[in-house]
């Protein structure tokens, strides 16, 4: 009944490729920031997994930084997004280029 | 009963990510992330880390889900509906992402991961506990510091310093 | 922050105390209130009215003498009154026409009682005169002759526990 | 608890699962029920507008935004981290030493910190 | 009288995209009668403009066609709750159109039935006002010690709210007998309750934070925009025409007139509960000072008639501030034109300005702290 | 099955009729006995005497009041009629060109300070409109019972048109804010348009309006 | 004398119910006995004790208490029975359907009026059944424009959250649904599933004020959120556990609210708020907004809502009982069984009554203790559920500036008083290893 840690590390890699595909073809800002979780939680994944099979408490105690360093991204994320929507009154990065320095 | 409830979640995750990504509505788009996030969380319960799991849940359905919800909404009704892209990048994504998914996958299924099983006692989560105020406590507190950071970075960026004062006024 | 506190506790207290005191209500079909008197009438010679329910008319076909004053009196208000012929001959009733009231419209303000200079229309206590149908709102003069049978026994009573219908 | 298979404390939480799903069974029943016995009559293509006040509202329903309480939002997100975050401190507390609670109160001086800024840009009322 | 007093009507159309324009009523929980267009910029409103008139009944047009008796029970029907109050000035206009001086007891009647129906109309105010702020309590009590006030008005009267019992030249019939007595018990048990919701309503911490500073009228704000009443005297101008116009025997009556001066909500919603406590003192008075004996009513002609052309303007105080008749006669039966300038309907102009820049939360608590009855004020 | 009970009513209580009154007499009168009696004899003479009094009184002008009607008789002379001088009531009539300077002075210089009510009456024989202005004040407490009648006439025509309409007074709002809404009413049901009104709008009546001011005598209620 | 309910014959009832039984006894031997009989001939049956459970044996089932009572003891060890029926959904739904009693007559007697009087003999005591049927029976009204699968789900969501919740309250010692180890961090995830549903159907409906009342709703959960966390660190410092159950195991000798009062106020407060009662209630705040969210449910759906509502009003009165008031322990008011008249039968004569199942029944589920333990239970919750009652008599409700202000600024300053409490407590070992217990 037990599980080998390579299916959860294949399930990781199968959602780090669709949040690479989200970033690279999706436009929406928003989007893109669900593209960013999912890679994030893929990562977590795997943290906790190998924290289980290597039995080790700092993949757990990794994963737990890296979701709170993942609430504060979307929280700056998603005010960027009012900052952007605000000021040109669309999500699409294709408007965004004068943010450029 | 760890099978089925792994290919189940498995089935629900890289589901509703790729929904996340392609539904049409963006509501429909968080709500499938939503998914993604709380079947992360039944990952995390079959690989017995009940605390990360609950922390997943709580944190991110419960707040990082809301306030994205909370944003889309925000933003006008026609916009929740568009879907802006290019039909030829797209194809390139699913390319790269097939690339990507064939060589990692090769490359790990090639590695010794494969043969880690394990069949020790899990992890308690007094030891996550114990770890954040001994072992990783300058971790701890520059997570602190990264959270100050970002609430305060947050408030500054989100206010706006326009406001025409006349009509709201008291 | 003390007076906050002490005004929490006295609504809480307040709230608690009236768990223990009297109800109120009057449970309409069960009870019904009792009035003063026999209901609303007016004395022509003195010009002054009886305190009393206005509640459905009665009408003495032995007073009225169909002189349509209490008609007119509603004309202004609620056209509620029109004169009918009745069947019985009474002598000081020369046109035999007799008022008859349209419970849809009357709005028992008493002015038709006011009106009648011969004490031959005055209010009961009968309030409860619902129909299901438009027609059976509206009273002959052989209804209104009817003294209606009323069981009003309820008042008001004030005890030491709050004030019930008793 | 011998835990020694992967995925057996999720064996615990499954009831709770099966709790949420018997109420979706239990209950979405009920609101089929309700929708055969009751009556359906779309005569009036009125009745099913969304009314506001028994007026045709005007402008789209779904745009108002509290943008005077958001701040109160961002401060949930990271301070719902933090409040979670004390659990893991505060459930050990009686196997840790004393000297573990500096980094813990290091911690809360920072979030009173930004809280304390966070608190007094929400309140200001004229920036958002 | 320039930028802050912008008119409702101008203020809406600058609308911009995150403005939403909400229907408040006429099918609302929290209206009444009427509809409240209020703009609202996330929790503030920004503009608001009251739309009257959902039971605009044309009372004036009607009383036009209809002699001075028999306008009697169609006058009374705007404030039903209020209906002694509210024919009040009517009854003295037409006295002093046709010049009839009413007897002593009579005027006691009348006292007393004004007194007992302000309460009866504020109860009910305040029992809507109750749950406009949440407080269903408030809404049951009122509600149900109003009854004892209703039944000493029905046992005057004969009737439960619309009296019909003001005439010219006195009141319809005498007290019943053995009335003073029950009236007596009846309002004092009144006043003990009334004082108890004190507790629960007017000391209570919660609604104090919510209603005080909310709403704000200042003094010369009222004055200039001419509001009367319970809002009138919650902004500090002591104006009550019971006591600085005495109609009927007022001035023999020790009356005294509540002022407060914050002019916020709170302000607004504890003159009425005051004035209750007022209203009980003077009946007490009055029915210690009244003559036990005497007729009540002046006989007067079938159809009286004013004099040639003239008018009248007589005003009282009721349950809504200042009600006043404005009745011009030309010699025949039926009065040439009668209007009425009710408290609600000259309440009514501050919601707008009182509304701008409040919190939409606020709005019930101000709308119904103007003392505003809608059905008065469409008339 | 309401309608058969009825009728049963009817058939029924119609044969007692001859009977029932005589039972019910004996009990209506000694009721209206008691209260009836003391009032009969006082309410006779009270009644005849005042009513006589006040027609045949000399006209003695009450001082007050007298003052203060003096105060607009001799800013503004033969530009106003003082139409009555009565306790607490002083009327005057102004030209509609004149209203506005007149109604300043009641403000500025006698201490009015809102008007309590606005109430159009209409003359078809004179084709004109009246518009009474109430005015009294709060803020001086010598003035508290006292109302000045401020009246205006403008003059009438026959068919007003919405949008387009003829029948023009000054407002007063610039000068009593307390006017807004009462000259909106007065607008809408006797279509006097207030020149300078910033909000000239329906008020009372529904949106779809397009009949006659209703206040207007030519507006006639049906069946009357 | 009384016009409403109509006179009530003995005979009548009698008479409908012998022709309801002869309708059914017709009915079922013509039409339900074949079909039975049809059924059980094409499938297998099965082999209990060695015998062949043919429709006789089990017909000797249903009548035999000691062959039954086995079944009924295993069945009642199950985690569906759990779920179904006692812990679980069903005694939490009673209770509930109790509370809703309560609150209405409560309530009336508080207002000095009547409350639900006609419907049912006893003072309206089946009101609630009138209700659901009624709103079982009323048209469901979607308005158009809607974003009908989110609107069809939110209320059936909303009733299955608040189940889940109901699932990790633990009622006696071993009574609980899901006996796990972080219990109340399980609580707080499931709490923030409320604000999501309420949001979501708040903006399917596609209409003003239900969306005003959703995103007062959300602000007001989340807001309320923190503190609510943050006022149980406390007892998880002094217990040193997050298991429900071991927590309300810990007060055996004295309850925390003793030690922590200052924590249990501030969760009483943000329990009224995330239950959106008054004083909190304004995200329905109908004199403003119509009925906030709830604006466009109709029906059963508002029904559904409601039933969630009332189940997550005593699931929040029994945690505040778990972790403040000492859950089950309490003292022993339940006598101890007959257990002779139990295992030797009762003797009335010449007859013996004895029915063989029930003593393992009584020695190991039904214990004494355990009955005891509910009902202690019962009794504290019934008393925090008299609390969350009563401010809806003697409150208005708040405005949502202030309620944001009472949330962020005095209750979180407060929950982190009670925490220093708890550890000023714990280290001066008052309590804890070595302290009082």
């Amino acid at each position: 009944m037990t599980n080998e840690l390579i299916d959860f590390t294949l399930v990781s890699v199968a959602m780090l490729a669709i949040g690479i595909y989200g970033l690279a073809v999706k436009r929406n800002f928003i989007r893109m920031l669900f593209a960013v979780e999912i890679i994030i939680n893929a990562a977590n994944l795997n943290l906790v997994a190998f924290g289980r099979f290597l039995p080790h408490a700092g993949g757990q105690t990794m994963a737990l930084f890296s979701i709170a360093i993942a609430a504060a991204e979307v929280a700056v994320g998603l005010s960027l997004i009012i900052v952007a929507y605000r000021m040109y009154q669309n999500v699409d990065i294709a408007d965004f280029r004068s943010l450029k320095g | 009963m760890a099978d089925a409830a792994f290919l189940a979640l498995t089935v629900i995750t890289i589901g509703s990510a790729i929904a996340a990504l392609e539904m049409r509505s963006l509501i429909y788009g968080s709500i499938a992330l939503m998914g993604t996030l709380g079947g992360i969380a039944g990952f995390f319960f079959l690989l017995d880390a009940p605390f990360v799991a609950l922390f997943q849940l709580a944190v991110y359905v419960g707040s990082i889900a809301v306030l994205i919800l909370f944003t889309v909404m925000l933003v006008k009704r026609e916009l929740i509906f568009k879907m802006i892209e290019d039909r030829r990048r797209k194809f390139a994504g699913i390319g790269l992402m097939l690339i990507i998914m064939v060589s990692l996958g090769a490359v790990f299924l090639d590695s010794g991961i494969k043969t880690i099983t394990t069949d020790e006692l899990a992890v308690d989560f007094r030891d996550i506990g114990k770890n954040f105020v001994t072992y990783y406590w300058p971790a701890l507190i520059l997570m602190g510091l990264v959270l100050a950071g970002s609430v305060t970075g947050a408030l500054v960026l989100a206010r706006r310093e326009d406001v025409e004062d006349d009509q709201r006024t008291n | 922050m003390t007076n906050t506190a002490t005004g929490i506790i006295r609504a809480l207290n307040s709230g608690i105390k009236h768990i223990a005191t009297k109800r109120f209500t009057l449970r309409y079909p069960e009870e019904k209130l009792k009035f003063v008197g026999d209901g609303y009438q007016f004395d022509p010679s003195t010009g002054v009215g009886i305190a009393g329910l206005k509640g459905r008319h009665m009408l003495f076909h032995d007073h009225c003498t169909g002189c349509q004053l209490c008609s007119i009196a509603c004309e202004g208000v609620a056209e509620a009154i029109a004169m009918v012929k009745v069947p019985d001959q009474q002598k000081q009733n020369k046109k035999s026409i007799m008022p008859q009231i349209d419970y849809g419209k009357c709005v028992f303000c008493g002015l038709c009682v006011d009106a009648c200079p011969f004490y031959a229309l005055y209010m009961t206590n009968d309030y409860e005169l619902s129909s299901f149908t438009k027609e059976g709102l509206i009273y002959t003069p052989a209804q209104l002759q009817v003294k209606p049978y009323v069981a009003q026994d309820s008042e008001i009573i004030i005890t030491k526990w709050g004030a019930t219908h008793g | 608890m011998e835990i020694k298979l992967v995925g057996e404390i999720a064996g615990n939480y499954s009831t709770v699962v099966l709790m949420f799903g018997f109420a979706i069974v239990a209950m979405a029943p009920a609101l089929i029920l309700s929708r055969m016995i009751s009556p359906r009559k779309k005569s009036n293509p009125v009745k099913f507008l969304p009314m506001e006040c028994g007026q045709v509202p005007s402008g789209e329903g779904r745009t108002h935004f509290m943008m005077q309480y958001y701040p109160y939002i961002l401060m949930f997100v990271v301070f719902d981290v933090m409040a979670i975050f004390m659990y893991a401190w505060g459930s050990t507390l009686l196997e840790l030493p004393k000297s573990a609670t500096l980094p813990m109160l290091a911690f809360f001086a920072i979030m009173f910190g930004a809280m304390a800024f966070a608190l007094y840009q929400s309140g200001r009322r004229r920036i958002w | 009288m320039t930028n802050e007093f912008l008119p409702p009507g101008l203020a809406l159309q600058k609308a911009d995209e995150k403005i939403m324009t909400l229907n408040v009523g006429p099918q609302h929980p929290g209206s009444g009668h009427m509809r409240i267009i209020v703009q609202i910029d996330g929790d503030y409103i920004v503009a608001c403009d009251p739309d009257p008139g959902y039971v605009h009944r044309g009372e004036e047009k009607m009383a036009e066609y209809r002699n001075y008796i028999t306008n009697i029970p169609h006058l009374e029907r705007p404030v039903i709750h209020d209906s002694c109050n509210v024919l009040y000035p009517y009854v003295l206009g037409v006295e002093d159109l046709l010049g009839i001086e009413v007897t002593e007891r009579a005027k006691y009647v009348r006292v007393i039935c004004s007194e007992l129906n302000r309460c009866i109309y504020t109860m009910y105010w305040l029992a809507i006002y109750g749950i406009f702020l949440g407080h269903s309590t408030m809404f049951m009590w009122p509600a149900g010690d109003r009854e004892l006030l209703i039944d000493l008005m029905e046992k005057i009267s004969g009737a439960r709210v619309t009296h019909a019992h003001f005439v010219p030249g006195g009141v319809r019939n005498d007290l019943p007998p053995n009335f003073e007595e029950v009236c007596l018990r009846q309002v004092n048990y009144f006043e003990k309750r009334i004082r108890e919701y004190a507790a629960v309503f007017y000391d209570n911490p919660i609604l104090i934070s919510r209603t005080q500073d909310t709403g704000v009228l200042s003094r010369e704000d009222a004055i200039r925009l001419g509001v009367t009443g319970s809002v009138l005297r919650a902004s500090g101008v002591d104006y009550d025409l019971r006591k600085k116009e005495p109609y009927d025997v007022y001035e023999e009556l020790d009356v005294h007139s509540n002022v407060m001066k914050e002019g916020d909500s709170y302000a607004r919603s504890k003159i009425p509960w005051l004035d209750m406590l007022e209203s009980c003192n003077i009946i007490k008075q009055a029915l210690e000072k009244m003559p036990k004996s005497g007729s009540v009513r002046v006989k007067l002609k079938p159809n009286p008639k004013g004099k040639g052309l003239n008018s009248v303007y007589k005003r009282v105080e009721s349950g809504r501030g200042s009600l006043g008749c404005h009745i011009v006669s030309d010699g025949k039966v039926e009065p040439y034109r009668l209007k009425l300038s009710v408290g609600s309907f000259r309440n009514l102009i501050a919601l707008p300005y009182l509304l701008k820049g409040e919190k939409l939360g606020n709005m019930p608590s101000v709308y119904w702290s103007l003392n505003y009855w809608p059905v008065e004020a469409d008339r | 099955m309401m309608s058969s009970t009825n009728t049963e009513q009817i058939t029924i209580e119609e044969k007692p009729a001859e009977e029932k009154p005589a039972e019910e007499k004996p009990a209506a009168k000694p009721a209206a006995k008691p209260a009836a009696k003391p009032a009969a004899k006082p309410a006779a003479k009270p009644a005849a005497k005042p009513a006589a009094k006040p027609a045949a009184k000399p006209v003695e002008l009450p001082e007050f009041e007298k003052n203060i009607s003096d105060k607009i008789v001799e800013k503004f002379g033969d530009k106003i009629v003082v139409s009555f001088v009565k306790e607490n009531r002083v009327g005057i009539n102004v030209d509609k060109e004149n209203v506005h300077d007149v109604a300043r002075f009641i403000r500025d210089e006698l201490n009015y300070d809102h008007v309590e009510s606005v109430s159009g009456v209409d003359y078809p024989q004179d084709k004109e409109i009246e518009v009474v202005y109430h005015i009294g004040s709060y803020s001086d407490p010598s003035l508290a019972s006292q109302l000045i009648v401020l009246a205006t006439r403008a003059e009438r025509e026959e068919n007003p048109i919405p949008g387009k309409d003829a029948t023009r007074l000054p407002t007063l709002r610039d000068i009593f804010y307390s006017v807004e809404f009462h000259e909106r009413e007065v607008f809408e049901m006797f279509g006097v348009y207030f020149t300078g009104h910033p909000d000239n709008r329906r008020l009372l009546l529904p949106e779809d309006w397009a009949d006659l001011p209703p206040l207007r005598k030519d507006f006639a209620i049906k069946g009357r | 004398m009384s016009v409403i309910a109509p006179d009530f014959k003995f005979s009548k009832f009698i008479q409908s119910l012998i022709s309801d039984v002869v309708w059914f006894v017709l009915i079922f031997s013509l039409i339900g006995f074949p079909i039975i009989m049809m059924v059980l001939f094409f499938i297998p049956m099965p082999v209990i004790d060695g015998e062949l459970l043919t429709p006789f044996l089990a017909f000797t089932y249903l009548a035999d208490p000691t062959r039954t009572l086995p079944i009924v003891q295993s069945f009642m060890m199950t985690d569906m029975f759990k779920i179904m029926a006692f812990p679980g959904f069903g005694f939490a739904a009673l209770l509930a359907a109790g509370t809703i009693f309560v609150e209405r007559k409560m309530l009336a007697k508080l207002q000095l009026r009547v409350g639900p009087f006609y419907c049912g003999k006893f003072e309206g005591i089946l009101q609630l059944m009138g209700d659901g049927l009624k709103l079982i029976s009323k048209e469901i009204i979607i308005p158009a424009k809607a974003d009908k699968p989110i609107f069809w789900a939110a209320p059936v969501l909303f009733v299955a959250s608040a189940a889940a919740f109901v699932a990790l309250i633990p009622v006696a010692p071993g009574w609980v649904v899901a006996d796990v180890d972080m219990g109340l961090l399980a609580v707080f995830a499931v709490i923030g599933f409320f604000p999501i549903v309420t949001i979501l159907s708040a903006w399917s409906a596609n209409s003003k004020f239900p969306f005003i009342g959703g995103i007062r709703a959300l602000f007001q959960m989340v807001s309320f959120e923190i503190p609510l966390i943050l006022s149980l660190l406390g007892v998880v410092m002094v217990t040193g556990t997050l298991n429900l159950s071991e927590i309300a195991a810990s007060q055996s000798s004295f309850p925390w609210i003793l030690f922590l009062p200052v924590g249990a106020i501030v969760f009483f407060i943000t329990m009224l708020a995330e239950l959106e009662r008054i004083p909190f209630d304004l995200p329905e705040a109908e004199s403003e907004i119509v009925a906030g969210w709830l604006t466009e449910l109709s029906g059963m759906m508002y029904g559904l809502v409601q039933l969630g509502t009332y189940l997550k009003l005593y699931a929040f009165a029994a945690l505040f009982v778990v972790l403040f008031l000492g859950g089950w322990n309490g003292p022993q008011i339940v006598p101890q069984f007959p257990m002779e008249i139990v295992t030797n039968g009762l003797e009335l004569g010449p007859v013996t009554a004895k029915i063989g199942g029930l003593e393992p029944l009584l020695t190991e589920l039904i214990t004494p203790e355990m009955i005891n333990g509910v009902l202690m239970f019962v009794l504290k919750t019934v008393g925090v559920i008299f609390f969350i009652l009563l401010p809806r008599g003697v409150f208005p409700r708040i405005r949502v500036d202030m309620l944001l202000n009472l949330g962020w600024h005095k209750l979180i300053g407060l929950a982190f008083v009670n925490i220093f409490i708890a550890l000023a407590l714990v280290y001066a070992g008052v309590l804890g290893p070595g302290g009082l217990q």
